[in-house]
Formats: C-alpha cells, structure tokens, sequence
C-alpha cells in the first residue's frame, strides 16, 4: 500500500498560502504556482493510482487530531479504487481548468487572489477524498463549501454575485447541519466515526436509518439536490472556469462520493436508500424540464449539473453503486467540457443569453466542436463516455426491478439530449440573432478543451463494459428522440414549433420557467419569517428583556421632580414598572423629609408605638 | 476603685479636659486658629501616648462608674482619630474665623473628652449623662455658623429631635432602675443572668433606651434628623456627626445589650433585623435622589448605620468584630470623603453634586481621593468598606441570618448608584470652571491619613483585626 | 524563594500604571511606552507560565501561597493548571494587542493607561487567585476600572452602559459573596481555598448547595452572560472603545465561564448535576436566541456582541453535558470565542476609526478599498461562524459533541442556531465588503500596519489552533480528566 | 412646714372618722391632679405666655409630689432650677423672639389629632406595663429616704465622677450658648 | 399610703402631654416646654423608685439632681438655637423652618 497519498493536499494548501500573502507581488506568475502544485498533485495522484491497482487498498493514520480525557481522534487517509478514482478526475480536471483560467481571467484585477482560491478549493477537495473520517471530511467539505462561496462572489462587486455567495453558502449549511447531526448521532450511538468501521456497527436499524438520512442531508444539500438545489443555478453568477470545476466537476459531485463512501451505512437498512434514489429521481426530473425551457447558456449547463447528480444520486439509491460512481467520472469530465465550452463562448460574445447567439460554429471551430463532443457525450450517443455510464445506470434501475424509477429515468435521459441540442442548434447553428464579434479563444483556453474532448470520448472505457444489447438499443433511441425533437424544433421550424406548445402548455411552462416556485416558496415560508423572528427577538430584547431589569438604569438616569417622574410613568407604561415602583418609593420616602421636625418626631414615634405594639402582641 | 485611685487610670480625659479649658482661656488671648489647632492636636497625641499606661491595671473606675477595658479603649482611640481629624479638617474650613476659634475648639475636646467617657461608661446613669454631654455640644457645634440659617435651623431641629429622644431613653433608664434598684450594668447584668427580667416592662424600658441609642446611630425611625443637621451643619462639624456620636452609640448598644443584657437582647433581635433592613434600604432609597452631597452623604450614612446594625442582631464575636471594624472604616471613609467636600466647596462655594462635575480635571487628586472614599463606602475591593461588609454579611452567615445578608448585598448595589453618581460627574462629565484653590496643607494631612487608613485597613487587614481582636469584650 | 511568577504576571502591571501616574500628563509616548512594556513583559512571563507547565500534571503548579488575613483564614494563594493557563495566556495575549490598539485613544492618555493596567492585573489575579477571597477581589477590581473607561472613552450612551455595567455585574457578585461565605462557613475547618473545598465540598447537603449554587450562578451568569442577564453586554460593547471591548468580549465574559469550571462544578457536585438540564436549556437560549438577535442589528459592534451571547451559550451547553468533550469544548470554546471575537472587535474599531459609523446598511464594496482588510475580517468571520479549519469549529463541535450525549434534542436545536450563525455574519460581510462601492468610502484608507500587528498573531492562534487543536487541548485535558473523575462526569 | 400642715390635717380628719391617710393622700391626688391640669395647660393654651405660666405652676405642684416621696431637698432643687431659672429663661426667650400678636395665635399645628392618638396610645401602653410590673421594692419599712447628709456624701464620693463631669457640660453649655447668642452685626 | 404605681401614672401621665406638646406645638419654645415635662416625668419616676428601693446613697435622687442640671443646660442651649433661628429666619415656628428638606 502506497504511503504518500497524504502529500497530494498539501502542495494545494502551499500554493495558496503562497498566493494569498505574495500574491500582489506574484501577478500572473501566481498561476504557474497554483498550477505547479496542480501538476504535482496529480503527478502523486497518478502514482497513488497505480500503485493502488498493484498494492491493494486500505487506509493509514497520518496524525493525531484531538485527544482528551482517554478520547482520541486520528486522521488518516483512504486509499482505495473510489478515492483513487476521484483524486485522478479531480487533478486532471482541476489542472486543466486552471491552465483555462490563465486565458479566462487574463484581465482581471485580482488574479492571483483567484488562483489562490482555487489552490484552496484544490487541497480541501483532495483533503475531502482522501478523509477516512467523518470530522476530517466534514472539514474539509465545509472547507470547499467556502471556496465554492469565496469564488462565486469573486466578482462581489456584482450584488447578484455577492447574493448568491450567500445563498449558497447558507443553503448547503443547512445540509450540512444534518451531515452535522448525523455525525454526532452516530458517535453518540456508536464511539466511531471511521468510514472503515461502517460495515458493521451494531446499532438497531431505526437509528441507522436515521443517522444516514441525516449524512444523506448533507449529500443533498452539497450536490444540490432537491429541495436544497435553489443555490447551484444562482452559483453561475461566479466565473465560468469555477463554475466548471466547483459547481460542475468536482464539489457538487462531493455529495455523491460521500453517499458512495458511507454506502455501507445506506446498504444496511433498505429505507434509507429508497430516500436516495427517490430524492436523486426527482431532482433529475425537475432539473432537467427547467433545463429545457431556461434561456442562460451557463444557467442550463447548471440544472443540467443538477439532474445529472440526481441521476447519480438515483443510481446509488437503487443499489446500483457501480454505475453511480462511474457516472460520476464520466460527467465530471464532459460536464467540466461544457462549461469551458460555455465560458469560451461567453468570453467571445460578452452574453450568457443563448437566444442572442447563433452560428457561432464557424466563427469559434475548436469551441464550437468540442462543445458538440461534450453534448453527444452528455446526451448518451455511443460510443461516447455518458452513453456507457448512463446505460449501465439505466440497466441497474431495471435490474433491481424499480420500473416508475426507470421511467422517470428515461423521460430525464430524453429531456437531457433535447435540451443539450436546444442549446447547441440554438448557439452553433443558424444565424446569428444578434451583433456579435465572435472570435476564437487563445489555445491557452482551446488545448484545455481539446484534452478534456478527448476524456469525454474516451472515459467511457477506463473499465470493462458490460454489453447488454437491449438495454443499449434502448438507450440510443432516446437519445436519438431527443436529439431529434431538438433538431424539429430548433433548426427545422425554428422557433415556429416551440410559441405554440408554449402558450398550448402556458400553465406548466410558467410554473417550470419559474423553476416551480421553489425559491419564492423559500422566501415566503423561511426567510421572511426568520427574519421577522430576528426582528421580534431584537424588540423583544430590547424592550422586554432589557426593560424588565432596566431599574438600574432608570434609577441612574432619572433625576427631578415628582412632576417629571409622573409623566414618565404614564408615557412609559408597564414596561418599566418595576423601575417606576422603586422610583416611586425613592419618592415618597423623600417627601417623609418634610423639613418639618414635628413630622420627624411623630414619625419616631409612631415607629416606636409600632415595636412596643409587636413586643405586646408577640410577647404574649 | 474610689476616686482617688481612678484618678491616673483617668488621665487621658484629665488631659484633654485641661487642654480643652487651657484652649478657651488661650483662644482670649490667641486669634489664630492653626495655633490653637496645634495645641489640641498635641493634646490629642499626649492623650493617646498615655492611654496604654491607663490600661495597665484596667477595671472599673470611679466607683464603678466606668469600666476601662480593652473594648472601651479602642472606641476612646476611635474618637480621638475622629476629634483629630476633625481638627485637621476645620483648620482649613473657609466659613470659619480666627474669632471664636479658642470656643469651638474647646467644644471639640469637650466632646471629645464626653465621648471618651461614655465609651467606658459601665453605668446608665453615665451613659446617659455622657451621651447628653456628646449632644449638648453637638448642637452647638452644628450651630456654629451663627449667621447662617442652614446651620441654625439644622441645629435646632437636631436639638428638638435629640432632646426628646434622650428624654424618652432617661424615662426607660428610670424603668430599668426600678426594675433592678441599680444602674450599673454590671449588676443589672447579674441580676439578668439570674433569670429575674422577663417582664414585659423590663423589654419596653430596654426599648426605649434602644430608641435613645438608635437617635445616636441613626437608625429608622429615629434617623429622621440627619439629612437636615448633615447638610446645614458646618462640614467638619458634619463628618463630626457622621462619625463619632455613631461610632460612640453603636459601642454603647454593643456594651449594653450585648454585653450586659444579652439573655434579654435575644427577644429583640428580630425587630433589630427589621429596623437594620428597614434602615439600610430607606436610607439608600433616599439618597439615590438627591443633590447636596452633604445631604446624600447623610443619607448614606444611615444606610452604613444599617449594615453596621447587622453585626449588632447576629451578636456573635465575630458580629461584634465587624462591627468595630467597620466602624474604622466607616471613620476613615466618611471624614476622608467629607473633607473632600470641604476642599471642593472652599473653591466653588457649593455642594451641589452637579457642581462637582469635570473635577478629575480641575484637581486630580482631589478627585481621586473622593472617588476611592466613595468606592470604600459602596463596598468595592480592596478598600476598607469592603472588608467591613465582608465581615459583617460573613457574621451574618455565620449565624443563618440569610434575609438580612441578602437585603445587605442587595442594599449594596442600591447604594452604587448614588455614589458612582458623584463619580460620574467628577470623571465624565466637563467642568463648568478650571478655579483651582490653594489647599490647605491640614486637610491635605487629614486626607492623607484616611486615605492611607483606607487603603491598608482593605489590603493589611490583619493588624487591625488583631487590635479589633484583643480589644473584644 | 523560586521566582514569584504569577505574582509578576498580576503586578507588574498594576505596578507601571502607579509609575505612570508619575508621569508628566503630557509625555504621552513615555506613557505609553511604559503601558506597552509592561504589557509585554507579561505576555512574555505568561509565555514563560506556558512553557514551563507540566501539562502530565494536573495539581496546580507555580503554586504561590502566603498568609494573608490569619484571623479568617485568608491567604494569598496563587496557583495555575490546565484550566487557567489558557486564559492566562489569552489574557496577556489580548491586554498586550489591544493596548497596542489603543494607540488611536487620543484624550486622557495618562488616566487611560493607569485604567487600563489596573484592569489588566484584575483580570489576571481572578484567573490565577485559588482563594474564594482573593479571587472576589480581583473580582471586583475588574469593575472599577472598566466602569472608567466605558464611561469616559466611550460612545455617545457611555454613561449609560457603563452604569449599567456596573450596576448589573456588581450586582450579581455580591450574591456570590454570600455564597462564598455560606461555603467558608460550612466548610471545617473554615477555608476559603478553592482546593480544600473542592476535595471535600460534597459535605454540603444538596439543598444548600443549590441555594450557594444559584448565589454563584448570579455572578457567573451575568458575566458569561447568560439569557435573561445579557442585555448589558451590547450595551457595553457598542459603548466601549474598541480595546475595551475586545477585552471585554475577549477576557471579562471568560471570567465567568471560568467560575463555573473552577468553583461551581468541582465544589458544588450535587447541585451542578442539579441543574444540568436548566444550563442546557439557557445555553440553547443563548445560542438560537442570540443568533436572532444579532441578525436583526444594523449595528456592527451590536452585532457582534450578540453574537458573543450567542457563542457563549456552547460553553453553558458544554458545561451541562457534564461530559469530558463537553468541559473541553467549553473550555476551548471560551479561548477561541476571546481570540475570535477580540479580533472581530479589533476590526469593527479598525472600520469604525475610518468611517466614523458602524451602520451595516452605509458600508458597501469596501472589498475593492480595502482588500487586506476584508481578507483579514473574512478570516475572523469564518471563524466565528464556526467554519471547520479554523479555532471555533473545533471548540464547537467539541461543545455540540458533549451536549449530544446528555441532551440530544436541545444539541440538535443548539446546532440549527450554527445556521443562523452563518446568516448574520454572511449577511454582514455582503452588506460590508461587497456589492458595489458605496461612494462615500471612495477614499477610505486599508488597514495600517500597526492595525495588523495586533490581528496578525490573533489570526495565527486561529488558524493554528483550527489546524491543530491539540496545541492547546494538551494543556487543557488532563486537567479536565482530573475535574470530570472529580465530580463524576461521563468520559465520553 | 408642709409635714406639719399634713399632720394636722390629718388630726382633723380623723376627728371626722376617716382615716390618718386621707388627708395625704387625699393633698397627693389633689396635687398631682392640679400638676395634671396645668400640664395639659402647657400644651393646650393657645397664648405662650400663659403656657409659661402654667409650666411653673405644674412644676411647683411636681415639687410638692417629690414631698410625699421624702425628697424634700430635690422640691426645693426643683423650684430653684426649674420656676427660678428654667421658666424665667423661656419668659425672656418668648419675649425676645415673639412679637405681641405672635403670642395668642394658634399654637397648635395639624398634626393634633395624630400626635394625641400617638400619645395615647403610649400612655396606655405605658400604664399597662407599669401595673404588671414586678418593681423592685425594699422589705416593707426598711426603705429609708437619704438624708441631705447621705446626698452630699454622695456626690463626693460615688458619684464623683458624673458630679465633676457635669460641671464640664455646664462649661461647655455656657460656652456655647455665649458663642451662638452673641452675634455681631455683618 | 401611696401605692407606688399611682406615683408612676402621674409620670406616665406627664410623659404623654409632654410627648403631645412636643408634637403639636407650633413654636420651638412651646416644644422645649414640653420636652421639660418629660424630663419631670422621668425624675418622678427616679424619685418614686428610690424611695420604694431605698438604698444608702439615694441613686435616683442624685440621678435626679444631675437630670435637672442637665436640663438646665439643655434648655439653655434650645433658647440660644431659638433666639440663633429667630435672628437668622425671623421666625419661631417650626413648620416654616424647612429651608432644609428631602
């Protein structure tokens, strides 16, 4: 077994504290640093991956975290064909990502900072698949999380941008607040939080269940999932190069990888993993019918993200653990293809709306065909890398006899090849719909494109295939029917076939342009009352909390007449009653002074009528 | 011991009495004060070097008349610091002339002298006539600004209050002589431990020389004099009031009803609860509204008189330890903080407390000195009011009395508000004018030494706890 | 004689505020030289404290002990363990930067300086004091000062807050005097050494023990401070200038975390298991209910100082866990909440010295201005709002852990309160540093250097101790064993 | 002169049947009755000359009681100090301070009907107390009166101390008052 | 004879018009009158009891004695503190001597 795996993070992690304080004197050469570290750590990656296929898998401790009162945690590292699997994607395509990005972001002021970020986000992903527990995971996927909110408001200046930093961040928290619970239910119940002693814990099933729906939270919420998926679409705001590799390639996959890493936790009770597949179904479902009517060029590529995670997501959740995984690498690269696809040709045209472009294939050749590469691999179209993994995901859903998923599965798989053609007739073919200087991107942007066309055809064979004729028969007909009815509507009646279906359908075709009133359900229902909530607590605070006990300050504060006392205690009211009371008996005392001694006197008196009074009654 | 042999057990009055006629003839023929002033001071300093020598063989004196012991000497020695800080403090009292200087003098140690004597008075009769001796010339000196109608009305109203008080208190000595036919503690004391005073007429007479005592002390309801003399009456004559007729009625109300009638006492004890709380809290209640600072140290001062007052229900040795602890401080802290306010209103001719705003600026020290007076007053560590709270709510505890702790601890933050008042217009708030006055050097010594007093009475308790401890009845 | 160390830490400075009052008023850089050294000198012998402890050990060490008042058993008793040195250290960590940091204080130098020396020795002799006496009076020293420098250097409602400062933490206090005589007197022979007592305190029968409980709950909960006694806290905070308020955020609310860990739960056993489930209830309130509040401000200061209420609330869930992940985490949490939030105080000054507000609602785009700044505030931000990685993660999830063993619903509410936590402080850095340039700030300055030096070496305990919390759970751990075996906790 | 008038008096009175006793008796409760009287005359008179006068009067009748208590050095004491000097002093005190109209308004102030609840109450209190009382007394016959001899003894020897001590508060009130009375003009 | 208690309300009796005067009388010398009845009440008492005590050295009459001294004294010093407000406030009654109050 390989023991150096835990060095791949590490050159990342120094990249960035490089970038991050020499960055200003840097300038561009701060993306060879963050390159080179890239370079390095898929350099070890590779060697951990061979070396693994050779030596077999396990994991080692590395060091030791915490330790107090006779507890203990260590943190380690994994080595095995899934880690292995995924440093490879996540190097390959974060290296060549960020080799796009010196073109991408070329001009921007504040490009080592975004270098930087990027190493970080590096290290932490790598840091997140090599964990083999649950705290180092958990911080290393907040530790993405953040980068993934650091790059999207990269360009804060924007309000958009800055919002949906937020709102990402936000929505996967509460994720990961479930990821949180889990993770100390289940070291409550069971003293350990290592991903190797899953297989067998000894604890009731209920409990199990319990504690892998909430992980599975933390899935959602990350891969953006239904009903946490609200965050992913808003991400695009950030630049085209992270939205490749965070919010397509790498980080949303986090949340497949760790339900495929806890999978023995899924796998001991059935429940729990019918949630998976179901949440994956819908997600896909949904994501995809708003793909198809959405008009933004990233903003599509993103419900497209969306409903391939679901896809995943349903693999797993059907048991179908192979093709889950499988189609994780495969999408990682063609997704990451698309966007890079997407930012070349936004970089070219200066918009996102796809209904402003047009026959931009003859004005950007490299771009335009390696965006087609990526559509086909997308829409299945054999031999292409997707059509292998989702045909095995097809056949799993089948296989393990769950025919209203399967059904849902291939209407997504439809939607998807029709709405990957949409965009490609719409921006690559016909004529241009509006003013563009178009030009093609420098090779700095292209050779990046051109490697990742390359992964996308050729992924698809990393691992033997299993050929079942029926089911890949079935497979290229949808594909065909999709990538056909986009052809019919797109290029033959362009335009002319889709306003009538639209205003035939206008109530689904509003509800699913407004992505199902998902977000305007969030608002209403959770952060205006929350908000109202924060405001009733501050008032509360300040005048409940605060007045009740506010007799001291009163006390100071106050000073003068019985006069000005007395319109105080009507205009403040009951609030400060016990304040006004004291005050009150401040008064009165004071006035028993009267100056007048015969009052003095009488007084003394009285008070001493009153002590011979109790020694009287209480003496006998 | 007959008179005779009393005499040189007795010098240290003797002395103080001859210096205080020496100071009336002298004060026809010498017109500056700070000589006269200087002349009492010694004669305070011979007083004190000689009283150990007077304790030598102590006992009772003057055919029981006076009992010199070691309690009755710390109080001599407390009225003799208050007598000479008050000298200290009226030297450099502006309102006052160089004209009557031999007679106020000479009533200064004639009080001194009458408290002295009646701290080791061991017979009512003594008592009473020593405590009228302590009040008789307290009015006159309360009345000293002979032009000024504050001072008058003051002492008038505080003559009204005391005569009758002290005349209600001579009646309840008249029922204890008929009870016991005698008026020496010691064998009223005697008679009691024999079991022969559970009358009802034996409580009510005790009450109403508690009645007379608490007028010295200050207690509700017989504290209703004290904001009216505390504010008209001359500032040095003030801190006089403030501090030696208390310390001097608390030794008293110790000797009497802890010492002597203390079989008797333990049916009292909860109405002295009652009036301790009622004391503290109607005290600090009051003074949180007020504007003379003399009238709001006035206020405070019958507020300590209820914490003190703590010490004196639980009635345990370590009660009475507190008590006198507290006392000293009480001393230091009161007469420091008012020899301030005689500093402040020898330059601004006002003890209006918004006067004082901004004086941290005008005089540094000065406002220093006030602002850890009044901090030792509200009990904050490490000065000495501190550790007398400390003592007396750890008496309190000590004995169960968990209501009267807690009404102390609460009282105590009630009485933070009046007195940071004070220090808030000193350090945060502008002066209104930048005058600086010369001060004179007597107060800056009288400060000195409380201030001193207050500092290591709070960190260096132990001395005094040992003088406190080997001075217990 | 060794050395008297813990006597220098407390004294030294008290003793450069006394030679300080000797200084002309008008040498303000004499002044400040000599606030500066001493404050130095003793962050470097509370350094000499740290690494000269034995953390295997977990008796009291660098024990000090003189007879102080023979009459009542008082002694002088100094003495430092797993429990205090971190608080020792954060102490003199954060009463040398923010002396640094005030610097910008421009009136009353003289008088500042006395102040604030005095209070640094205060807060230094309560986490050193091992007698119940000793330890009140340092106690209480801490308000004087304190009262000062909110009162005259504060903001425009100073008297007010300060006032109110004092009034509400004297207040609990001397219900803690009460309690600390009810324990002298019922301890035989009477002591007021926290040790004896905690090694033989369980003689107490439960009932009293609750009512001397609750009296120390007064002093401790209105320090910490816990719901319904926070609202001085803002007040103070918003009034304060920046390095009192980093001291007070960063030191005085630990002094009362510090009395339930060094007095309430190894003296008083029974009744701290008696109220396990109300501190679990409060610290839940303090953390959901703060994270509210703090959400609604539109004052930066306001808002982070509610936030305090908010983090302070997993040390009460850490402490009622009686659990040995819970007492290390609300240990830990309260070092880091003093670093994290000192810091943050640190930047609302840095911000507030600049604009002259603190209205959330007028900042906007300040990133493009200030991009040292903004780095720097995201940082502390992050950290606050507990991101793994950096220290307040770790303390809270050490908290959370523990609370999750003994009181599993109220943990689970606790941890929704991380959400809001996150909401408010995202909130704010949109509202601060993004979006576009508000044009106001068009000319506003980054932060200096000087500003950095005294958050540099903060940001490095966070990260350091995010990274690597074992730098400071050594020291901390055995001691706790030590108190948990004590008092009969879960080691879980 | 007084014993004497009593013992004839009582001679006549038993010539009538009644007993030896009766005319003491009989002169003690007249006595303390007028004492009464002009007591309350001293509080209640609206004209503070008259109320001068009555004080007087009272104080001559309460020197007449201390007869009947064997005290006839302290009646004849009473008389000096209180009518001769006291009395004389608050005469020249009304005189001084008082203009003529001053002198018969309204004495009384508002708080009448309180204060005399108050003193009621206290007097009946203090009856009460005083019936039940366990007075110490002397076996029947062995009490005996000092003499004037016993009195003077006395004051030289056991009470020494407060005899000496009285005439420094003398001193100090002849002091004082000459201080505060004699005020020059401003 | 005179029962003892008979001589004891006539003092009690005296007590309570003094305490009654003191309490209601509108000027300064009409209270100290008063308050000269109480002390004739208590020396009644003093006198009263040391004859039914008897006792060689007669205490309460000499008791007495001093008391009377004393108030002599006293009563001195009230008429001075009468004659210092009158001069200063040109006024006897106690109701309008309230310059000093709450």
């Amino acid at each position: 077994m390989v023991r150096y795996a835990h060095l791949i993070p590490l050159f990342p992690f120094a990249a960035f504290a490089v970038n991050i304080l020499f960055g200003r004197r840097l300038r561009k050469a701060s993306a060879l640093v963050s390159i080179g570290a890239s370079f390095i750590s898929l350099a070890i990656a590779a060697v951990t991956f061979i070396g693994n296929a050779r030596c077999g898998e396990g994991s080692y401790m590395v060091g030791r975290w915490l330790s107090f009162g006779g507890i203990s945690l260590d943190f380690g590292v994994t080595v095995d064909p899934l880690s292995c699997m995924m440093l490879m994607v996540v190097t390959v395509v974060g290296t060549l990502i960020q080799i796009y990005s010196i073109g991408y972001m070329r001009d921007d002021q504040r490009f080592s900072r975004f270098f930087a970020y990027m190493s970080l986000f590096m290290g932490s992903m790598l840091g997140l698949l090599l964990s083999d527990n649950f705290v180092m995971l958990y911080i290393f996927w907040e530790g993405v999380g953040l980068c993934s909110y650091l790059l999207i408001s990269f360009w804060f200046e924007r309000p958009a941008a800055a919002k949906a930093g937020m709102k990402a961040f936000i929505t996967t928290r509460i994720g990961d607040t479930g990821l949180l619970i889990g993770i100390l239910l289940l070291f409550s119940a069971t003293k350990t939080l290592y991903f190797r002693d899953l297989g067998n814990l000894g604890i009731n099933d209920s409990l199990l269940t319990v504690i892998a729906l909430l992980i599975f939270c933390g899935a959602v919420g990350k891969s953006a999932q239904f009903p946490l998926h609200v965050w992913l679409p808003d991400a695009m705001e950030g630049p085209t190069p992270v939205s490749a590799l965070i919010h397509a390639a790498t980080m949303v996959a986090a949340g497949v990888y760790l339900v495929a890493r806890t999978y023995g936790l899924f796998l001991a009770h059935h429940s729990s993993l019918i949630w998976v597949a179901y949440i994956g179904a819908i997600t896909a479902f949904m994501a995809a019918t708003i793909a198809t009517v959405n008009n933004d060029i990233k903003r599509i590529l993103a419900y497209s993200t969306i409903s391939q995670l679901g896809f995943m997501m349903l693999a797993l959740g059907v048991g179908g653990y192979d093709g889950g995984t499988f189609h994780l690498m495969t999408h990682a690269f063609f997704k990451a293809l698309l966007f890079l696809c997407a930012g070349s040709v936004i970089h070219a045209v200066h918009t996102q709306d796809i209904f402003k472009m047009g026959g931009l294939l003859g004005k950007m050749k490299a771009t335009g065909w390696t965006f087609i590469i990526g559509a086909l691999a997308i829409a299945g179209v054999p031999p292409l890398s997707g059509f292998w993994s989702k045909d095995e995901i097809l056949s799993e859903i089948l296989r393990e006899g769950h025919p209203v998923l399967f059904g849902i599965a291939a209407v997504t798989s439809l939607l998807t090849a029709f709405y990957m053609f949409r965009l490609i007739f719409v921006v690559l073919f016909g004529k241009p719909r509006s003013e563009l200087h178009a030009h093609e991107s420098p090779a700095v942007m292209t050779v990046p494109l051109g490697i990742l066309a390359a992964f996308s055809i050729f992924a698809g064979f990393f691992r033997p295939v299993e050929f079942e004729p029926i089911m890949m028969g079935v497979s290229i007909a949808i594909s065909a029917a999709g990538i056909g009815t986009a052809y019919v509507f797109y290029i033959l009646g362009n335009k002319i076939l889709p306003a009538p279906l639209r205003a035939r359908f206008s109530f689904l075709y509003k509800l699913i342009s407004n992505k199902y009133y998902v977000d305007e359900i969030y608002e209403a229902l959770i952060i205006k009352p929350s908000m109202r909530l924060a405001g009733i607590a501050a008032a509360f605070d300040s005048k409940v909390v605060d007045g009740a006990v506010n007799l001291t300050a009163y006390l100071s504060a106050v000073s003068g007449k019985l006069q000005y006392w007395f319109d105080l205690y009507i205009v403040d009211g009951i609030v400060n009653m016990a304040a006004n009371i004291t005050w009150l008996c401040s008064a009165v005392f004071r006035r028993l002074q009267t100056g007048f001694v015969q009052n003095y006197i009488l007084i003394a008196f009285f008070g001493l009528a009153i002590m011979i009074l109790i020694k009287l009654t209480g003496g006998q | 011991m007959n008179v005779a042999e009393s005499v040189k057990f007795f010098l240290p009055e003797l002395i103080l009495a001859a210096s205080a006629v020496a100071v009336l003839i002298g004060g026809l023929f010498v017109k500056k004060r700070a000589v006269l002033g200087a002349f009492c001071l010694a004669a305070i300093l011979l007083s004190i070097l000689c009283m150990p020598h007077s304790y030598e063989a102590a006992g009772p004196l003057f055919s029981n008349m006076l009992l010199n012991d070691t309690f009755s000497e710390f109080f001599k020695e407390i009225s003799l610091l208050v007598i000479g800080l008050v000298i200290l403090v009226s030297l450099g009292y502006r309102p006052f002339s160089d004209e009557d200087a031999g007679e106020y003098y000479f009533l200064l140690l004639a009080a001194a002298v009458a408290m002295m004597v009646a701290a080791s008075s061991n017979n009512l009769m003594m008592i009473y006539i020593s405590l009228e001796a302590i009040s008789l010339v307290s009015y006159m000196l309360t009345a000293f600004l002979k032009r000024n109608p504050f001072s008058s009305e003051a002492a008038l109203k505080y003559f009204l209050f005391g005569a009758l008080a002290t005349g209600v208190m001579l009646y309840g000595i008249s029922f204890i002589y008929g009870l016991f036919g005698t008026t020496d503690l010691s064998a009223i004391s005697g008679a009691i431990n024999a079991g022969g005073a559970n009358s009802l007429a034996a409580a009510v007479a005790l009450l109403l020389v508690f009645a007379g005592l608490s007028f010295k002390c200050a207690l509700v309801p017989f504290h209703m004099w004290v904001p009216d003399a505390y504010q008209g009456a001359p500032t040095p004559i003030t801190a006089f009031l403030s501090a030696g007729p208390k310390a001097i009625g608390f030794a008293i109300l110790v000797r009497v009803f802890l010492k002597n009638f203390f079989p008797m006492f333990t049916g009292w004890a909860d109405i002295a609860q009652v009036v301790a709380i009622i004391t503290m809290t109607a005290g600090n209640i009051i003074a949180i509204n007020q504007e003379d600072i003399k009238r709001m140290l006035g206020y405070s001062s019958i507020a300590q008189a209820g914490y003190i007052l703590i010490g004196f229900v639980v009635g345990t040795s370590l009660g009475i330890q507190a008590i006198m602890y507290y006392l000293l401080a009480y001393v230091l802290m009161n007469i420091g903080a008012f020899g301030c306010v005689v500093l402040v209103s020898n330059s601004i001719k006002s003890d209006h407390i918004e006067e004082y705003s901004g004086l941290s600026k005008r005089e540094p020290v000065l406002a220093f000195m006030l602002t850890v007076f009044l901090l030792s007053l509200a009990g904050i560590p490490p000065l000495a009011g501190f550790f007398g709270k400390f003592l007396v709510f750890a008496a309190a505890i000590q004995s169960k009395y968990y209501m009267l702790a807690v009404a102390g601890v609460i009282n105590s933050v009630l009485a933070v508000f009046y007195y940071v008042k004070v220090v808030k217009f000193m350090y945060l708030n502008e002066p209104h004018t930048m005058v600086r006055e010369p001060k004179p050097l007597s107060v800056k010594l009288a400060l000195v030494i409380a201030f001193i007093g207050v500092l290591a009475a709070g960190l260096f308790p132990v001395p005094f706890l040992r003088w406190i401890g080997s001075s217990l009845l | 004689m060794p050395f008297p160390l813990l006597s220098s830490v407390i004294f030294l400075p008290l003793l450069a505020g006394l030679l300080i009052l000797f200084v002309p008023k008008d040498r303000t850089g004499l002044i400040k030289g000599i606030a500066t050294a001493a404050t130095g000198i003793t962050l470097l012998l509370a350094v000499a404290a740290v690494l000269g402890f034995d953390y295997n050990e977990a008796a009291m060490q660098f024990v000090e002990k003189v007879s102080w008042i023979p009459q009542v058993n008082i002694n002088y008793h100094l003495g430092i363990d797993g429990i205090s040195i971190g608080l020792v250290f954060l102490t003199a960590l954060l009463g040398f930067l923010a002396c640094i940091g005030s610097y910008g204080i421009k009136e009353r130098q003289k008088e500042y300086y006395f102040l604030y020396l005095l209070l640094n020795t205060g807060m230094l002799g309560t986490f050193l004091s091992l007698d119940l006496f000793l330890f009140y009076v340092f106690w209480e020293i801490v308000l004087v000062p304190m009262y000062f420098l909110i009162g005259i250097w504060g903001g425009p409602r100073r008297e007010y807050a300060a006032i109110k400062f004092f009034i509400y933490t004297l207040a609990g206090s001397v219900f803690m005097l009460l309690s600390i005589l009810a324990l002298y007197f019922t301890s035989s022979p009477h002591t007021f050494n926290m040790l004896e007592l905690a090694s033989s305190g369980s003689g107490l029968a439960k009932g009293l023990q609750i009512m001397v409980f609750i009296g120390f709950y007064l002093g401790f909960a209105i320090k910490v401070p816990v719901f319904p006694f926070h609202t001085w806290l803002p007040d103070a905070h918003v009034e304060a200038p920046t390095p009192i308020s980093v001291l007070l955020a960063g030191v005085l609310l630990k002094m009362g975390g510090y009395g339930f860990f060094r007095i309430s739960y190894p003296i008083l056993k029974d009744a701290a298991v008696y109220f396990a489930l109300p501190f679990a209830v409060l610290g839940l309130i303090n953390i959901v209910y703060g994270a509210f509040v703090a959400m609604a401000q539109t004052d930066f200061k306001k808002m982070v100082a509610y936030s305090s209420v908010s983090h302070m609330g997993f040390v009460m869930l850490g402490l009622a866990s009686m659990t040995v992940t819970g007492f290390n985490g609300a240990l830990l949490q309260m070092f880091n909440h003093g670093v994290i939030t000192g810091g943050m105080f640190l930047l609302v000054g840095v911000l507030y010295d600049r604009a002259h507000t603190r209205d959330l609602g007028k900042f906007g785009g300040l990133g493009t201005k200030m991009p040292v700044y903004s780095g720097v505030l995201i940082v502390f931000t992050l950290a606050s709002l507990g991101l793994p990685g950096l220290s307040g993660f770790v303390s809270e999830f050490m908290s959370l852990m523990g609370g999750f063993i003994s009181f599993r619903l109220i943990t689970i509410i606790s941890v929704l309160g991380i959400v809001i936590t996150a909401g408010y402080f995202l909130y704010m850095i949109q509202r601060v540093l993004l979006g576009p340039l508000n044009n106001t700030w068009a000319g506003i300055a980054d932060i200096n250097k000087r500003e950095l030096f005294t958050l540099v070496p903060l940001m490095a305990v966070v990260i350091a101790i995010g990274v690597y919390p074992l730098l400071i759970l050594n020291y901390q751990s055995v001691a706790i064993t030590e108190l948990i075996r004590n008092i009969g906790g879960l080691f879980l | 002169m007084m014993n004497g008038l009593i013992r004839q008096l009582s001679d006549i009175v038993s010539n009538y049947g009644l007993p030896r006793d009766f005319v003491v008796q009989a002169s003690f409760y007249v006595i303390a009755g007028l004492a009464c009287v002009f007591a309350f005359g001293v509080v209640a008179m609206r004209n503070i000359f008259h109320c001068a006068v009555s004080l007087a009067l009272c104080l001559f009748c309460i020197a007449g009681v201390y007869l009947f208590l064997n005290a006839e050095f302290l009646a004849v004491v009473q008389i000096l100090i209180y009518v001769g000097a006291i009395v004389t002093l608050f005469i020249f005190a009304i005189m001084l301070t008082s203009n003529i109209e001053d002198r018969s308004i309204r004495q009384a102030n508002r708080q009448v009907l309180v204060s005399a609840a108050v003193a009621a109450a206290i007097l009946s209190f203090f009856i009460f107390i005083i019936i039940g009382a366990p007075w110490k007394t002397a076996a029947e016959g062995t009490a005996t009166a000092p003499g004037l001899e016993d009195i003077g003894r006395a004051l030289m020897s056991a009470y020494a101390l407060p005899f000496e001590f009285i005439s420094l508060i003398l001193l100090a009130a002849l002091v004082g008052a000459i201080v505060i009375g004699k005020a020059k003009k401003q | 004879m005179i029962p003892q208690n008979h001589f004891l309300i006539l003092g009690a009796v005296l007590f309570a018009m003094g305490l009654y005067g003191a309490l209601t009388r509108r000027t300064a010398i009409g209270i100290l009158m008063s308050i000269e009845l109480i002390l004739n009440a208590a020396n009644i008492n003093l006198i009263t009891f040391n004859k039914f005590i008897g006792g060689p050295d007669g205490l309460g009459q000499v008791f007495a004695l001093f008391v009377m001294a004393i108030a002599a004294a006293s009563a001195v010093i009230g008429l001075v503190l009468v004659i210092a407000v009158y001069r200063n406030m040109k006024t006897i009654f106690t109701e309008k001597m309230n310059i000093l109050k709450w």
